[in-house]
Order: structure tokens, then C-alpha cells, then sequence
């Protein structure tokens, strides 16, 4: 290789570090994104001047074409559908570095012939593994999502046993790789055992636990390029794979503690199907409903108003209206924010996109460690479409599946408004006692028509 | 590969983890979305890997035709994670 | 050295530059003079050259006498200063 | 080098990031420190292993007299000398990274004869000229402080051009040494000019500028023990070195922000000059003095101290009269609290470190942004040898050299109690308009007498 592009490399390498590091300010981020597709970028061209010319036709028609499956979704997809997008081209990243560990397992098996080193078998086998269970597992998260399959978690009995039984038989397999490496049917083995254990983990999991999974599976896609730099010795693969296996790390890590939940509770699956039998025989809460004209007119006599967003407003793109709102408000001089639960909606930052999309100011939205103190001081808190991050069982009921979970203190204004289809029950499949608080009143039926005072 | 050489890849794992970790922490909760899509986009870098498979054409034909699955795959990853990504963020405006 | 063994080399010095200004920027004022005292003690790292250095002994006497002293010179730095900061820190009590 | 050697190494550096990781919390640090000497030891052992066993006694006998003189200082020194302490040893460094090139230089040209590598003969130009520069830069910053040589700026015409001069000389001699590597005369001239530099760059600053300094020489320190890495290629000196480098980086900017002062201009000198004939015209304060008797009493009658320790206390080892005072007040049921300025004293972190010595629990000690807003609502405040870190002219008068560091707001109590020798001025020169407050009451004495009521 030589050292120019070495060099570029280690420019490209940089680049990413720049743009993650920038992405943690607002103002930053965008331009820290365009620096590492710049860093991308360069590590293609470098690519490209190394490699020999006589295959550019196919390599330009490959990238013709992916990048135009690329674009066409990229600028298609609404932003409530995030989590599904993310979830799909994770999956083609981990097909891609376990397409490349096999081209690579070939290659060397069948025209070089030569005895593959140590290193280099373990590090295709890793790629291989990570892959598969990448790419299937990012697919079923995708279906889920998207209601191709059911959502709820598919579990049968056994389950546990079996995927141990097949992740056992891998090892073996691999083991057995590592001695004769050029035997078809071993290889054929692991590449048939990665992909259904990337289904068998996931078919269990419930649909709301998907960005879960979704953040893991991005982890691993990581560690998947991480993989694939070890077997084609380059710097710019491990350390770019490095980055993202530590940012879904990171991720999973604020989801699950967010949410009061242990990774391995999240990925033994089930979630929800205990939950609503104990939900059933709480004592039915007797709620106080307000129709529209009595909201707006609340709405005269008031002076701060906080809105907690919730996954409701997602589902029924309510952010629009509220931006409305907040105009009509600010013309009366009303005190108007936003108070942003970490886990609100599906995934994280998930309400913040979506209120920025309606073009609302980002400083506007309270994040809540800061904005818990004032709702003691707010005339009206309005929820719209939110509900286990405003339950006050997180804090009062140790019997609650939530208690502990860090949330939003909106029963503690003077006048909680809740805008929800129903008295449906949140993610967490619980009863949310704040609806039958003195001072909350609910407005029921599709939170984005009644707002339209 | 020499051990000289597997040892100095660890120490760039090693090292550019911690650092993941660390930068990474420092992200607020408000771009965590765009955070996901853009460590996505990052991970498609296996479209190195893929551009060095493609050039395996000719030698034999199913690394070639991996390599090129490979390469359509990454690229889509690539460029979908960067657009998506900039077009989350070219959202977040103060006023 | 050959260019691949020096841009290696530049890679871990990019990657743990960016790792130390990550964790450094984290550390609370309460312990910057730890701190101080702390990283000034890493730097004796350089007595792993002097031991390489002293090696170097009947070869050459001017190479054998810099080795010998620049050993002596980081052990009072590698001594001296885990000492200090361990009885620095001893001192930050909660009761 | 064997693979178990590699390994090693690659552990201390390990240890030696987690062991600076672990100083971001006081819990954790002492461990983190230990884990950073355990590193610093497998890395020495490694090497033991690694050289040949002739010359087995030198080394043993050097590591011992090393090791005797530096725990005989380290357990001698007082907590006020710190930065003295750290100056002497990081010329130590520095001085032992310079030997290290020098003698890898005159084996490779004396004894190998073989032509020296381009980015060998650099790392070795590059490592003798910063620990050439550490050494005596060091040496003269311990010297100035210890008060061996005057701690004001010394200064004469046409020391800028010259040290630019010089720096041009080093240039030129490294060209030719580069491409005559055996020139004993270049090497000479070299090393000369690298240690006339270290000298010359810091006899023109202030004592009271020597701890920026300080920090600026120790990430010198690591710089060249980085160049010692590339000399060796040896992976661990590099990550170590960078640590250094970046941790000496970031103190000396906190410390020039906090100062309200550029580097450049720190480094360029003549400081105070300027100042000390500008406070001379402002108009003279009246002070309203109090004594020993009557702060006891009034001490009887209020609920809440917060104390604001400063360079007076260290220079007068006050602080363990304070522990005392502290314990009485406690004794009464008041509230008691310490106020520390990021730049109080003279090194930053100084307060806590001599406040931890006199036994004080840290959490007592409120970090100058969680303390502002609570100085409205406190009755006392005795400012014991602070001076600069609470002059309100950094807020209130554009004209003063301090305006724009941010300050304690400990003019905003109810009652002020100023304890220091005289109405001297501060590190800064400049007059302190809060002594001559209505709520500011002067209580003047060496600090540590007076406060044994
Ligand atoms: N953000 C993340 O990263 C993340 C990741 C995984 C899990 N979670 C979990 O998600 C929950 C988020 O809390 P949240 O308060 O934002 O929301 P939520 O409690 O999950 O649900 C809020 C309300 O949205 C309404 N809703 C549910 N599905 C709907 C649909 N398809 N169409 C229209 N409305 C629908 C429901 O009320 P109605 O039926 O009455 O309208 C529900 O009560 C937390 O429990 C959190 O742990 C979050
Ligand atoms: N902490 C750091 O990292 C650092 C580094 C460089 C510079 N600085 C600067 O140092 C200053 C620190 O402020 P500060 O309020 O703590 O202290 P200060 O303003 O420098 O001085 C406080 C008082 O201490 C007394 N004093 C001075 N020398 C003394 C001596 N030799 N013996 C006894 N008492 C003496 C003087 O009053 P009397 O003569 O009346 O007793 C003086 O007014 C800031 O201006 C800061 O920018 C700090």
C-alpha cells in the first residue's frame, strides 16, 4: 500500500472522530455529519486509486446503484418511520461485512491456496458471525417494526436451549474451520447457523423493545467492520468500527437504564405479556374529561404552559398543530416549552427530531433533569400522546414495573391537561393513576384534530 | 500477519474504543436519533473492504459476485446514512 | 522504519492525543493538582528508553553514561511522583 | 521483541488511560493513580525482561539511588511546595528523554555506522531540542520559585528577536544534521541551543506566571518522551507521551481562561509591570477594620459561613486554624461551607489539596458555579487571603486587567470579613474596590493568629 494512501487513511480516520465528537452540540452536528461522509469519502477514492483498473465498469455500476436506492429512501422516508430505516440499512452493513469476510474466505481458499494465517481465519469467522446475526436480526427488527410480522414477542418453549445448542455447534464448527479451513461444508455450516440465530434472538422480543435491539445490532455492525479491518489488515475499518461499536453500546446502555430495565431482561424477551394481567385487576380509575371549547378557553386564563410530548403525538403527527399552538400562544405573551422525557416516543432523541421537523426552536425543548423543578410554578402542563413518562407510579408504587424509572413531574402543576385517543395504556403496558388526579383532566380522541381551537 | 503487527491493530481497537466511548457520552439526549443514523452511516466504511473484494473479479467468481453484493449493500448504507442523517439535522434550527 | 510502521505510529499518537484531551477535560478542578503531579509521572515513561539506553552499556561509554543517567533522572521522576500524588490523594477524605 | 513483551505494554498503556479516567472522580482517584503506577511498573519490568542481563548491576544500582532520592523528596516535600516539586521533576524528564536521543544517537553513528533513518534522525532532533527546552526551562521555573533567582520578569532588549534567532540557528543545524548525521560540531551546537532556549523563554516571565508554565513544560514532557517512542518504535511511550502531552495542554488553557489571559501573552512576559502603575491613580479606599473580639462575636449571631480560601492561606498554612473554626461553628449548628475559585492560589486544584492536608472532607469544598447563587442568602463570608478571586471590578469596570475573569460573588452576603496581612494586592496588582463595601469589614494580621478565638 502506499503511503499516500496510508495517509488518507489516517485523514478519513480522523474525519470520523471530528464528526462524532462535533455531533455533541446542536450547532456543530450537522456540519460534524458532512465531516465524516467527507471522511468516507476520501476512504472510498483511496480505495479506489489502490485497486487495479480492470473491474471499474462493475464497480462503478454497484455504486451507481446503490447509491440510488440509497438517496431514493434517504429523502423518502418520514421521520416517524426512523427507527425502521435505521434498521434496514443496518442490516445491509452487516450483510456487506460478512459478504466481504466470505469473498475474502474464497478468494484465498481457492486461487491463492495458501494456508490462511491464524489471525486472519478467526477474524473471517467473527465477520461471518456478527454479519449474519447483524443482517437477519436487523431484518426481523424491521418487519416488526414496520407490522410486516406481528410485533407482539413470539416465544416458544425451548427457545433458550435451542439457540445455546446452535451457538455451541458454531463453536465447534469454527474450531473445526480454524484446522482444515478449506472445507465447504464447515463454512456452509456457519454461515447457516449465523443467520438463523440472528432471527431466533430477535423473533422473541417484543415490537416496542425493538430500538433496543436496533441500537445493539448498530453496536454490532461496528464490530462487524472492526472484524473485517483485521482480516484485510486496515487501520481505517478498525477504527471507524470501533466508533460505532461503542456508540450503540452507549445507546443500548441509556435506553435500558432510561427505561428501568436490565439489557438481559430486554433480550430474553417477553416483555409486556405479565405486565398486562396485573394491569387488569388495579382499581378502575374514575377521570374527569374536558371537551374543546372548555381547552381554549383554560388556555385564556393562563401563563406558562409546558407540552410533554409523548409516542401518541408521533403516531398521530401532532407535532404540526402543536407548533400552531405555541404560535397562538406566543402571540399572548403565554410562557411556552417543551419538556423532553430521555425515553419519550421509541427511540431516542425520537420527540426531538420530530418537533424540530414542525420547525420548533431546540431551545425551546427542556431536557428533564432541568425542567422537573418547574412544574410546581406551571399554570397548565399539557401531555400530548405521552403517558408512562408522566406516571407517577415510577415514583410512588414499588409494585409498579416502572418504579424507579426517572420521570417527567407533570402531576405537580396546578392543571395537567392529557390529549390521547383513549384511556389506552403506554409501552409499558400499565395504569396511569395521574388521570384520575384532581387537578387532570383528559381530552380524548385523536390528539391532532381537537387542538385546532 | 506478524504478531508485530496483530498487537499494533489491538492498540488501535483499544484505543479508538475508549475514545468511542468518551465522545460518545457527550452527546445530548436531543441528537441521539441523528447519532444513530450517523454511527450507521459509519459502519458502512466495509465498503473499503467491499471495493477490494470487487477487484478480486476474475480470480473467482463467487468472491467476485460477494464482492459486488457487498458493494451495492455498503453503498446504500453509506449514502442513505449520510443523507437521512443531514436531513434530520438541517432540521434543528433556532430561532 | 518503513512508512507503513511510522503511519501506524502516527495512528496511535493521533488516536490516544484526542483519547487524553477526551479524559482530561473531565477531570474536576478539586483534582487538578493531582492531576499535575500524576501525568508528570506518566512522562518518566521515557525510563523504558533508558533502560534500552543503559543496555547499550560497552558499546559505546557516552551512550552507556546518558543511559545511566537519564535512568537515574526518570526513576526520581516515576518514584517521586506516584509517591507525591499517592499522598496527595490519601488526603481527599469524605467523612 | 517477543509477543509476551508486546502484550505487556499493551497493558500499561491500558492502565495508564484507566488510571486517568479514574481521576474524574476524588472516590476513585487514588486507586486510579495506582493503577497508572502499576502500568508504569509492568512497563519497566518488560523491559528488564527484554535487555540483556550483562550490564544487570548498573541498572539495579541506578534504579535504587533514583528511587531513594525521589521517595526521600516525595515524602519530604510540603503541600505548598507542589509546584516547586513538579517543576524539579519535570526537568527530570525532560532531561532524561534528551540523554536517551543523545545516547541512541552516538551508538547508532558510533558503533552501527549504519545511516540513520530519516524519522529516526528527526525523532532524535525533535526529542533533544523539547527536553533539551523542559530541562532548563524547568530548572529555571523551580529556581524562580523557590526564590534561588528573583521571581520578577527579567527582561532586556531584543530578547524576542534573539530567541527567534536562536530558534532559526536549531533549524538550520537540524537541516545539516539531517543530511551529515555524523558531524559531531551540529550535534553539539544542537544541544547547546536547545538548553540556552529552555533558559531564555522563562527567565522573562513572572514568578507568579510559573505554574502555567509548569503545566505548559509537563505536556513538553510528554511530547518528548512521544519523540522518544518514535526514536525506539515503541508503542507504549507513544500513548503515554500523549496523555502527558494533551493533560499539560488542557491545564494550561483552564488556567489562562480562568486568568483571563492568552497564553501567548504568559509567555511573552513583563507581567505586572503595566498593571502596578495603573492601580496607583485609582482612588485611594476607605476600609472599615474590625478585631479579633468583635469577629467572635459576631461569629455568635449568624447561621450560615461560607469561607473563601486564597493564596494568603497557603503562604500562612492557615488552613488548619479554619478546621478548627469550622469544627466550633459546626459545634453551633452553622452552617459552614468553603468557596474555591478555579484559579485560587497559585496551581490549580491548590485550595482542595491544602484543605484535604488540614483534614477537610471534600464535599464541604462547592465548586465556584454551584456556590454564586447562594452568597445572597449567606450571612458571613471571611474571605481568608483571597484577593483577585473576589474583586467585583472583573464584573463592574471595563478599565481593570481583570475584567472578564470570572469571580466569587462574595460581595453579595450580608456581612464580609476580610483576614489577610495588610491591604497588599493580589497576584494581579490591582486595588480591590469590595475592601471599602459598606458590608465589608477588614480583619488584618497574619490570617492564621487572629481566627484562634
Ligand atoms: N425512546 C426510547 O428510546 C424508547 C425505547 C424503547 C422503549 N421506550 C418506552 O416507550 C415509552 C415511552 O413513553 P411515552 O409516554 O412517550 O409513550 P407511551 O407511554 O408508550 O404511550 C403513550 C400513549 O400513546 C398512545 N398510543 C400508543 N400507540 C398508539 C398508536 N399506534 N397510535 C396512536 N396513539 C398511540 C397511547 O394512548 P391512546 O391509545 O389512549 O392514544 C399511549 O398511552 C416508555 O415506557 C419507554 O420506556 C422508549
Ligand atoms: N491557581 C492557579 O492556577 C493560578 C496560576 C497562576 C496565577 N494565578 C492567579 O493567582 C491569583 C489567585 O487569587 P487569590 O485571590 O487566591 O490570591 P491573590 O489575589 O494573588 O493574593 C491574595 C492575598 O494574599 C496575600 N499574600 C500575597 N503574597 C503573600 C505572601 N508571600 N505571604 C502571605 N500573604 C501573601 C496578599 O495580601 P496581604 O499582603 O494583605 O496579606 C494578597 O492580597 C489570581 O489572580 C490568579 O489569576 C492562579
Amino acid at each position: 500500500m502506499s503511503i499516500a494512501i496510508q495517509i488518507a487513511y489516517l485523514i478519513s480516520s480522523i474525519l470520523f472522530v471530528l464528526g462524532i465528537k462535533m455531533l455533541n452540540k446542536t450547532k456543530s452536528a450537522r456540519q460534524g455529519n458532512r465531516l465524516s461522509a467527507l471522511g468516507m469519502f476520501i476512504a472510498i477514492l483511496a480505495t479506489l486509486v489502490q485497486i487495479q483498473v480492470i473491474s471499474f465498469v462493475e464497480i462503478f455500476a454497484c455504486i451507481v446503484v446503490g447509491a440510488a436506492i440509497g438517496l431514493y429512501y434517504a429523502n423518502k422516508v418520514e421521520m416517524t418511520k426512523m427507527p425502521e430505516m435505521v434498521a434496514l440499512f443496518n442490516g445491509f452493513g452487516g450483510l456487506a461485512s460478512f459478504s466481504v469476510a466470505l469473498s475474502d474466505y474464497f478468494l484465498r481458499t481457492n486461487v491463492n491456496l495458501e494456508s490462511i494465517e491464524l489471525v486472519t481465519v478467526i477474524s473471517i469467522i467473527v465477520s461471518v458471525f456478527i454479519g449474519g446475526v447483524t443482517f437477519t436480526g436487523s431484518i426481523i427488527a424491521f418487519l416488526k417494526l414496520n407490522g410486516n410480522i406481528s410485533g407482539s414477542p413470539i416465544t416458544f418453549k425451548g427457545q433458550h436451549p435451542l439457540n445455546l445448542a446452535l451457538f455451541l455447534s458454531f463453536l465447534t464448527a469454527a474450531t473445526f474451520t480454524v484446522i482444515d479451513q478449506t472445507d465447504p461444508v464447515l463454512i456452509i455450516v456457519l454461515i447457516v447457523i449465523s443467520l438463523v440465530l440472528g432471527v431466533l434472538t430477535v423473533i422473541p422480543i417484543g415490537g416496542a423493545d425493538m430500538p433496543v435491539v436496533i441500537s445493539l445490532l448498530n453496536s454490532y455492525s461496528g464490530m462487524a467492520a472492526c472484524a473485517t479491518g483485521f482480516i484485510l489488515n486496515n487501520n481505517v475499518l478498525i477504527v471507524a468500527g470501533s466508533l460505532v461499536g461503542a456508540s450503540g453500546i452507549i445507546l443500548t446502555q441509556i435506553m435500558c437504564k432510561a427505561m428501568n430495565r436490565s439489557l438481559v431482561n430486554v433480550l430474553l424477551g417477553g416483555f409486556g405479556q405479565t405486565v398486562s394481567s396485573a394491569g387488569e385487576d388495579g382499581p378502575s380509575i374514575t377521570v374527569k374529561e374536558i371537551g374543546v371549547e372548555e381547552t381554549a378557553m383554560l388556555f385564556d386564563s393562563v401563563s406558562s404552559v409546558i407540552v410533554v410530548p409523548g409516542y401518541g403525538m408521533a403516531v398521530a403527527q401532532a407535532q404540526h398543530v402543536i407548533r400552531e399552538l405555541m404560535e397562538q400562544c406566543e402571540k399572548r405573551n403565554i410562557d411556552f416549552k417543551f419538556a423532553i422525557h430521555p425515553v419519550a416516543g421509541r427511540m431516542p432523541g425520537h420527540m426531538n427530531v420530530l418537533l424540530a421537523e414542525a420547525n420548533i426552536s431546540y431551545d425551546k425543548l427542556i431536557e428533564m433533569e432541568s425542567i422537573n423543578d418547574e412544574f410546581p410554578n406551571t399554570d397548565l402542563v399539557l401531555i400530548v400522546g405521552a403517558n408512562d413518562v408522566v406516571n407517577p407510579a415510577a415514583r410512588n408504587n414499588p409494585q409498579s414495573p416502572i418504579y424507579g424509572m426517572p420521570i417527567l413531574n407533570a402531576d405537580k402543576a396546578r392543571t395537567v391537561i392529557v390529549s390521547k385517543r383513549s384511556m389506552g395504556k403506554g409501552y409499558a403496558g400499565v395504569e396511569n393513576e395521574l388521570f384520575g388526579y384532581p387537578n387532570c383532566l383528559m381530552l380524548l380522541g385523536m390528539p391532532n384534530k381537537p387542538l385546532q381551537k | 500477519m506478524s504478531s508485530e503487527a496483530l498487537i499494533i491493530l489491538i492498540y488501535i481497537l483499544v484505543l479508538a474504543s475508549f475514545l468511542g466511548f468518551e465522545l460518545i457520552a457527550k452527546v445530548p439526549p436531543t441528537l441521539h436519533t441523528p447519532l444513530m443514523s450517523g454511527s450507521n452511516a459509519i459502519s458502512g466504511i466495509t465498503i473499503v473492504g467491499a471495493l477490494l473484494a470487487c477487484n478480486e473479479m476474475g480470480y473467482v467468481t463467487l468472491s467476485k459476485w460477494l464482492g459486488m453484493i457487498a458493494l451495492v449493500l455498503a453503498t446504500i448504507n453509506v449514502v442513505g446514512g449520510y443523507t437521512v442523517t443531514d436531513r434530520m439535522l438541517k432540521m434543528f434550527k433556532k430561532k
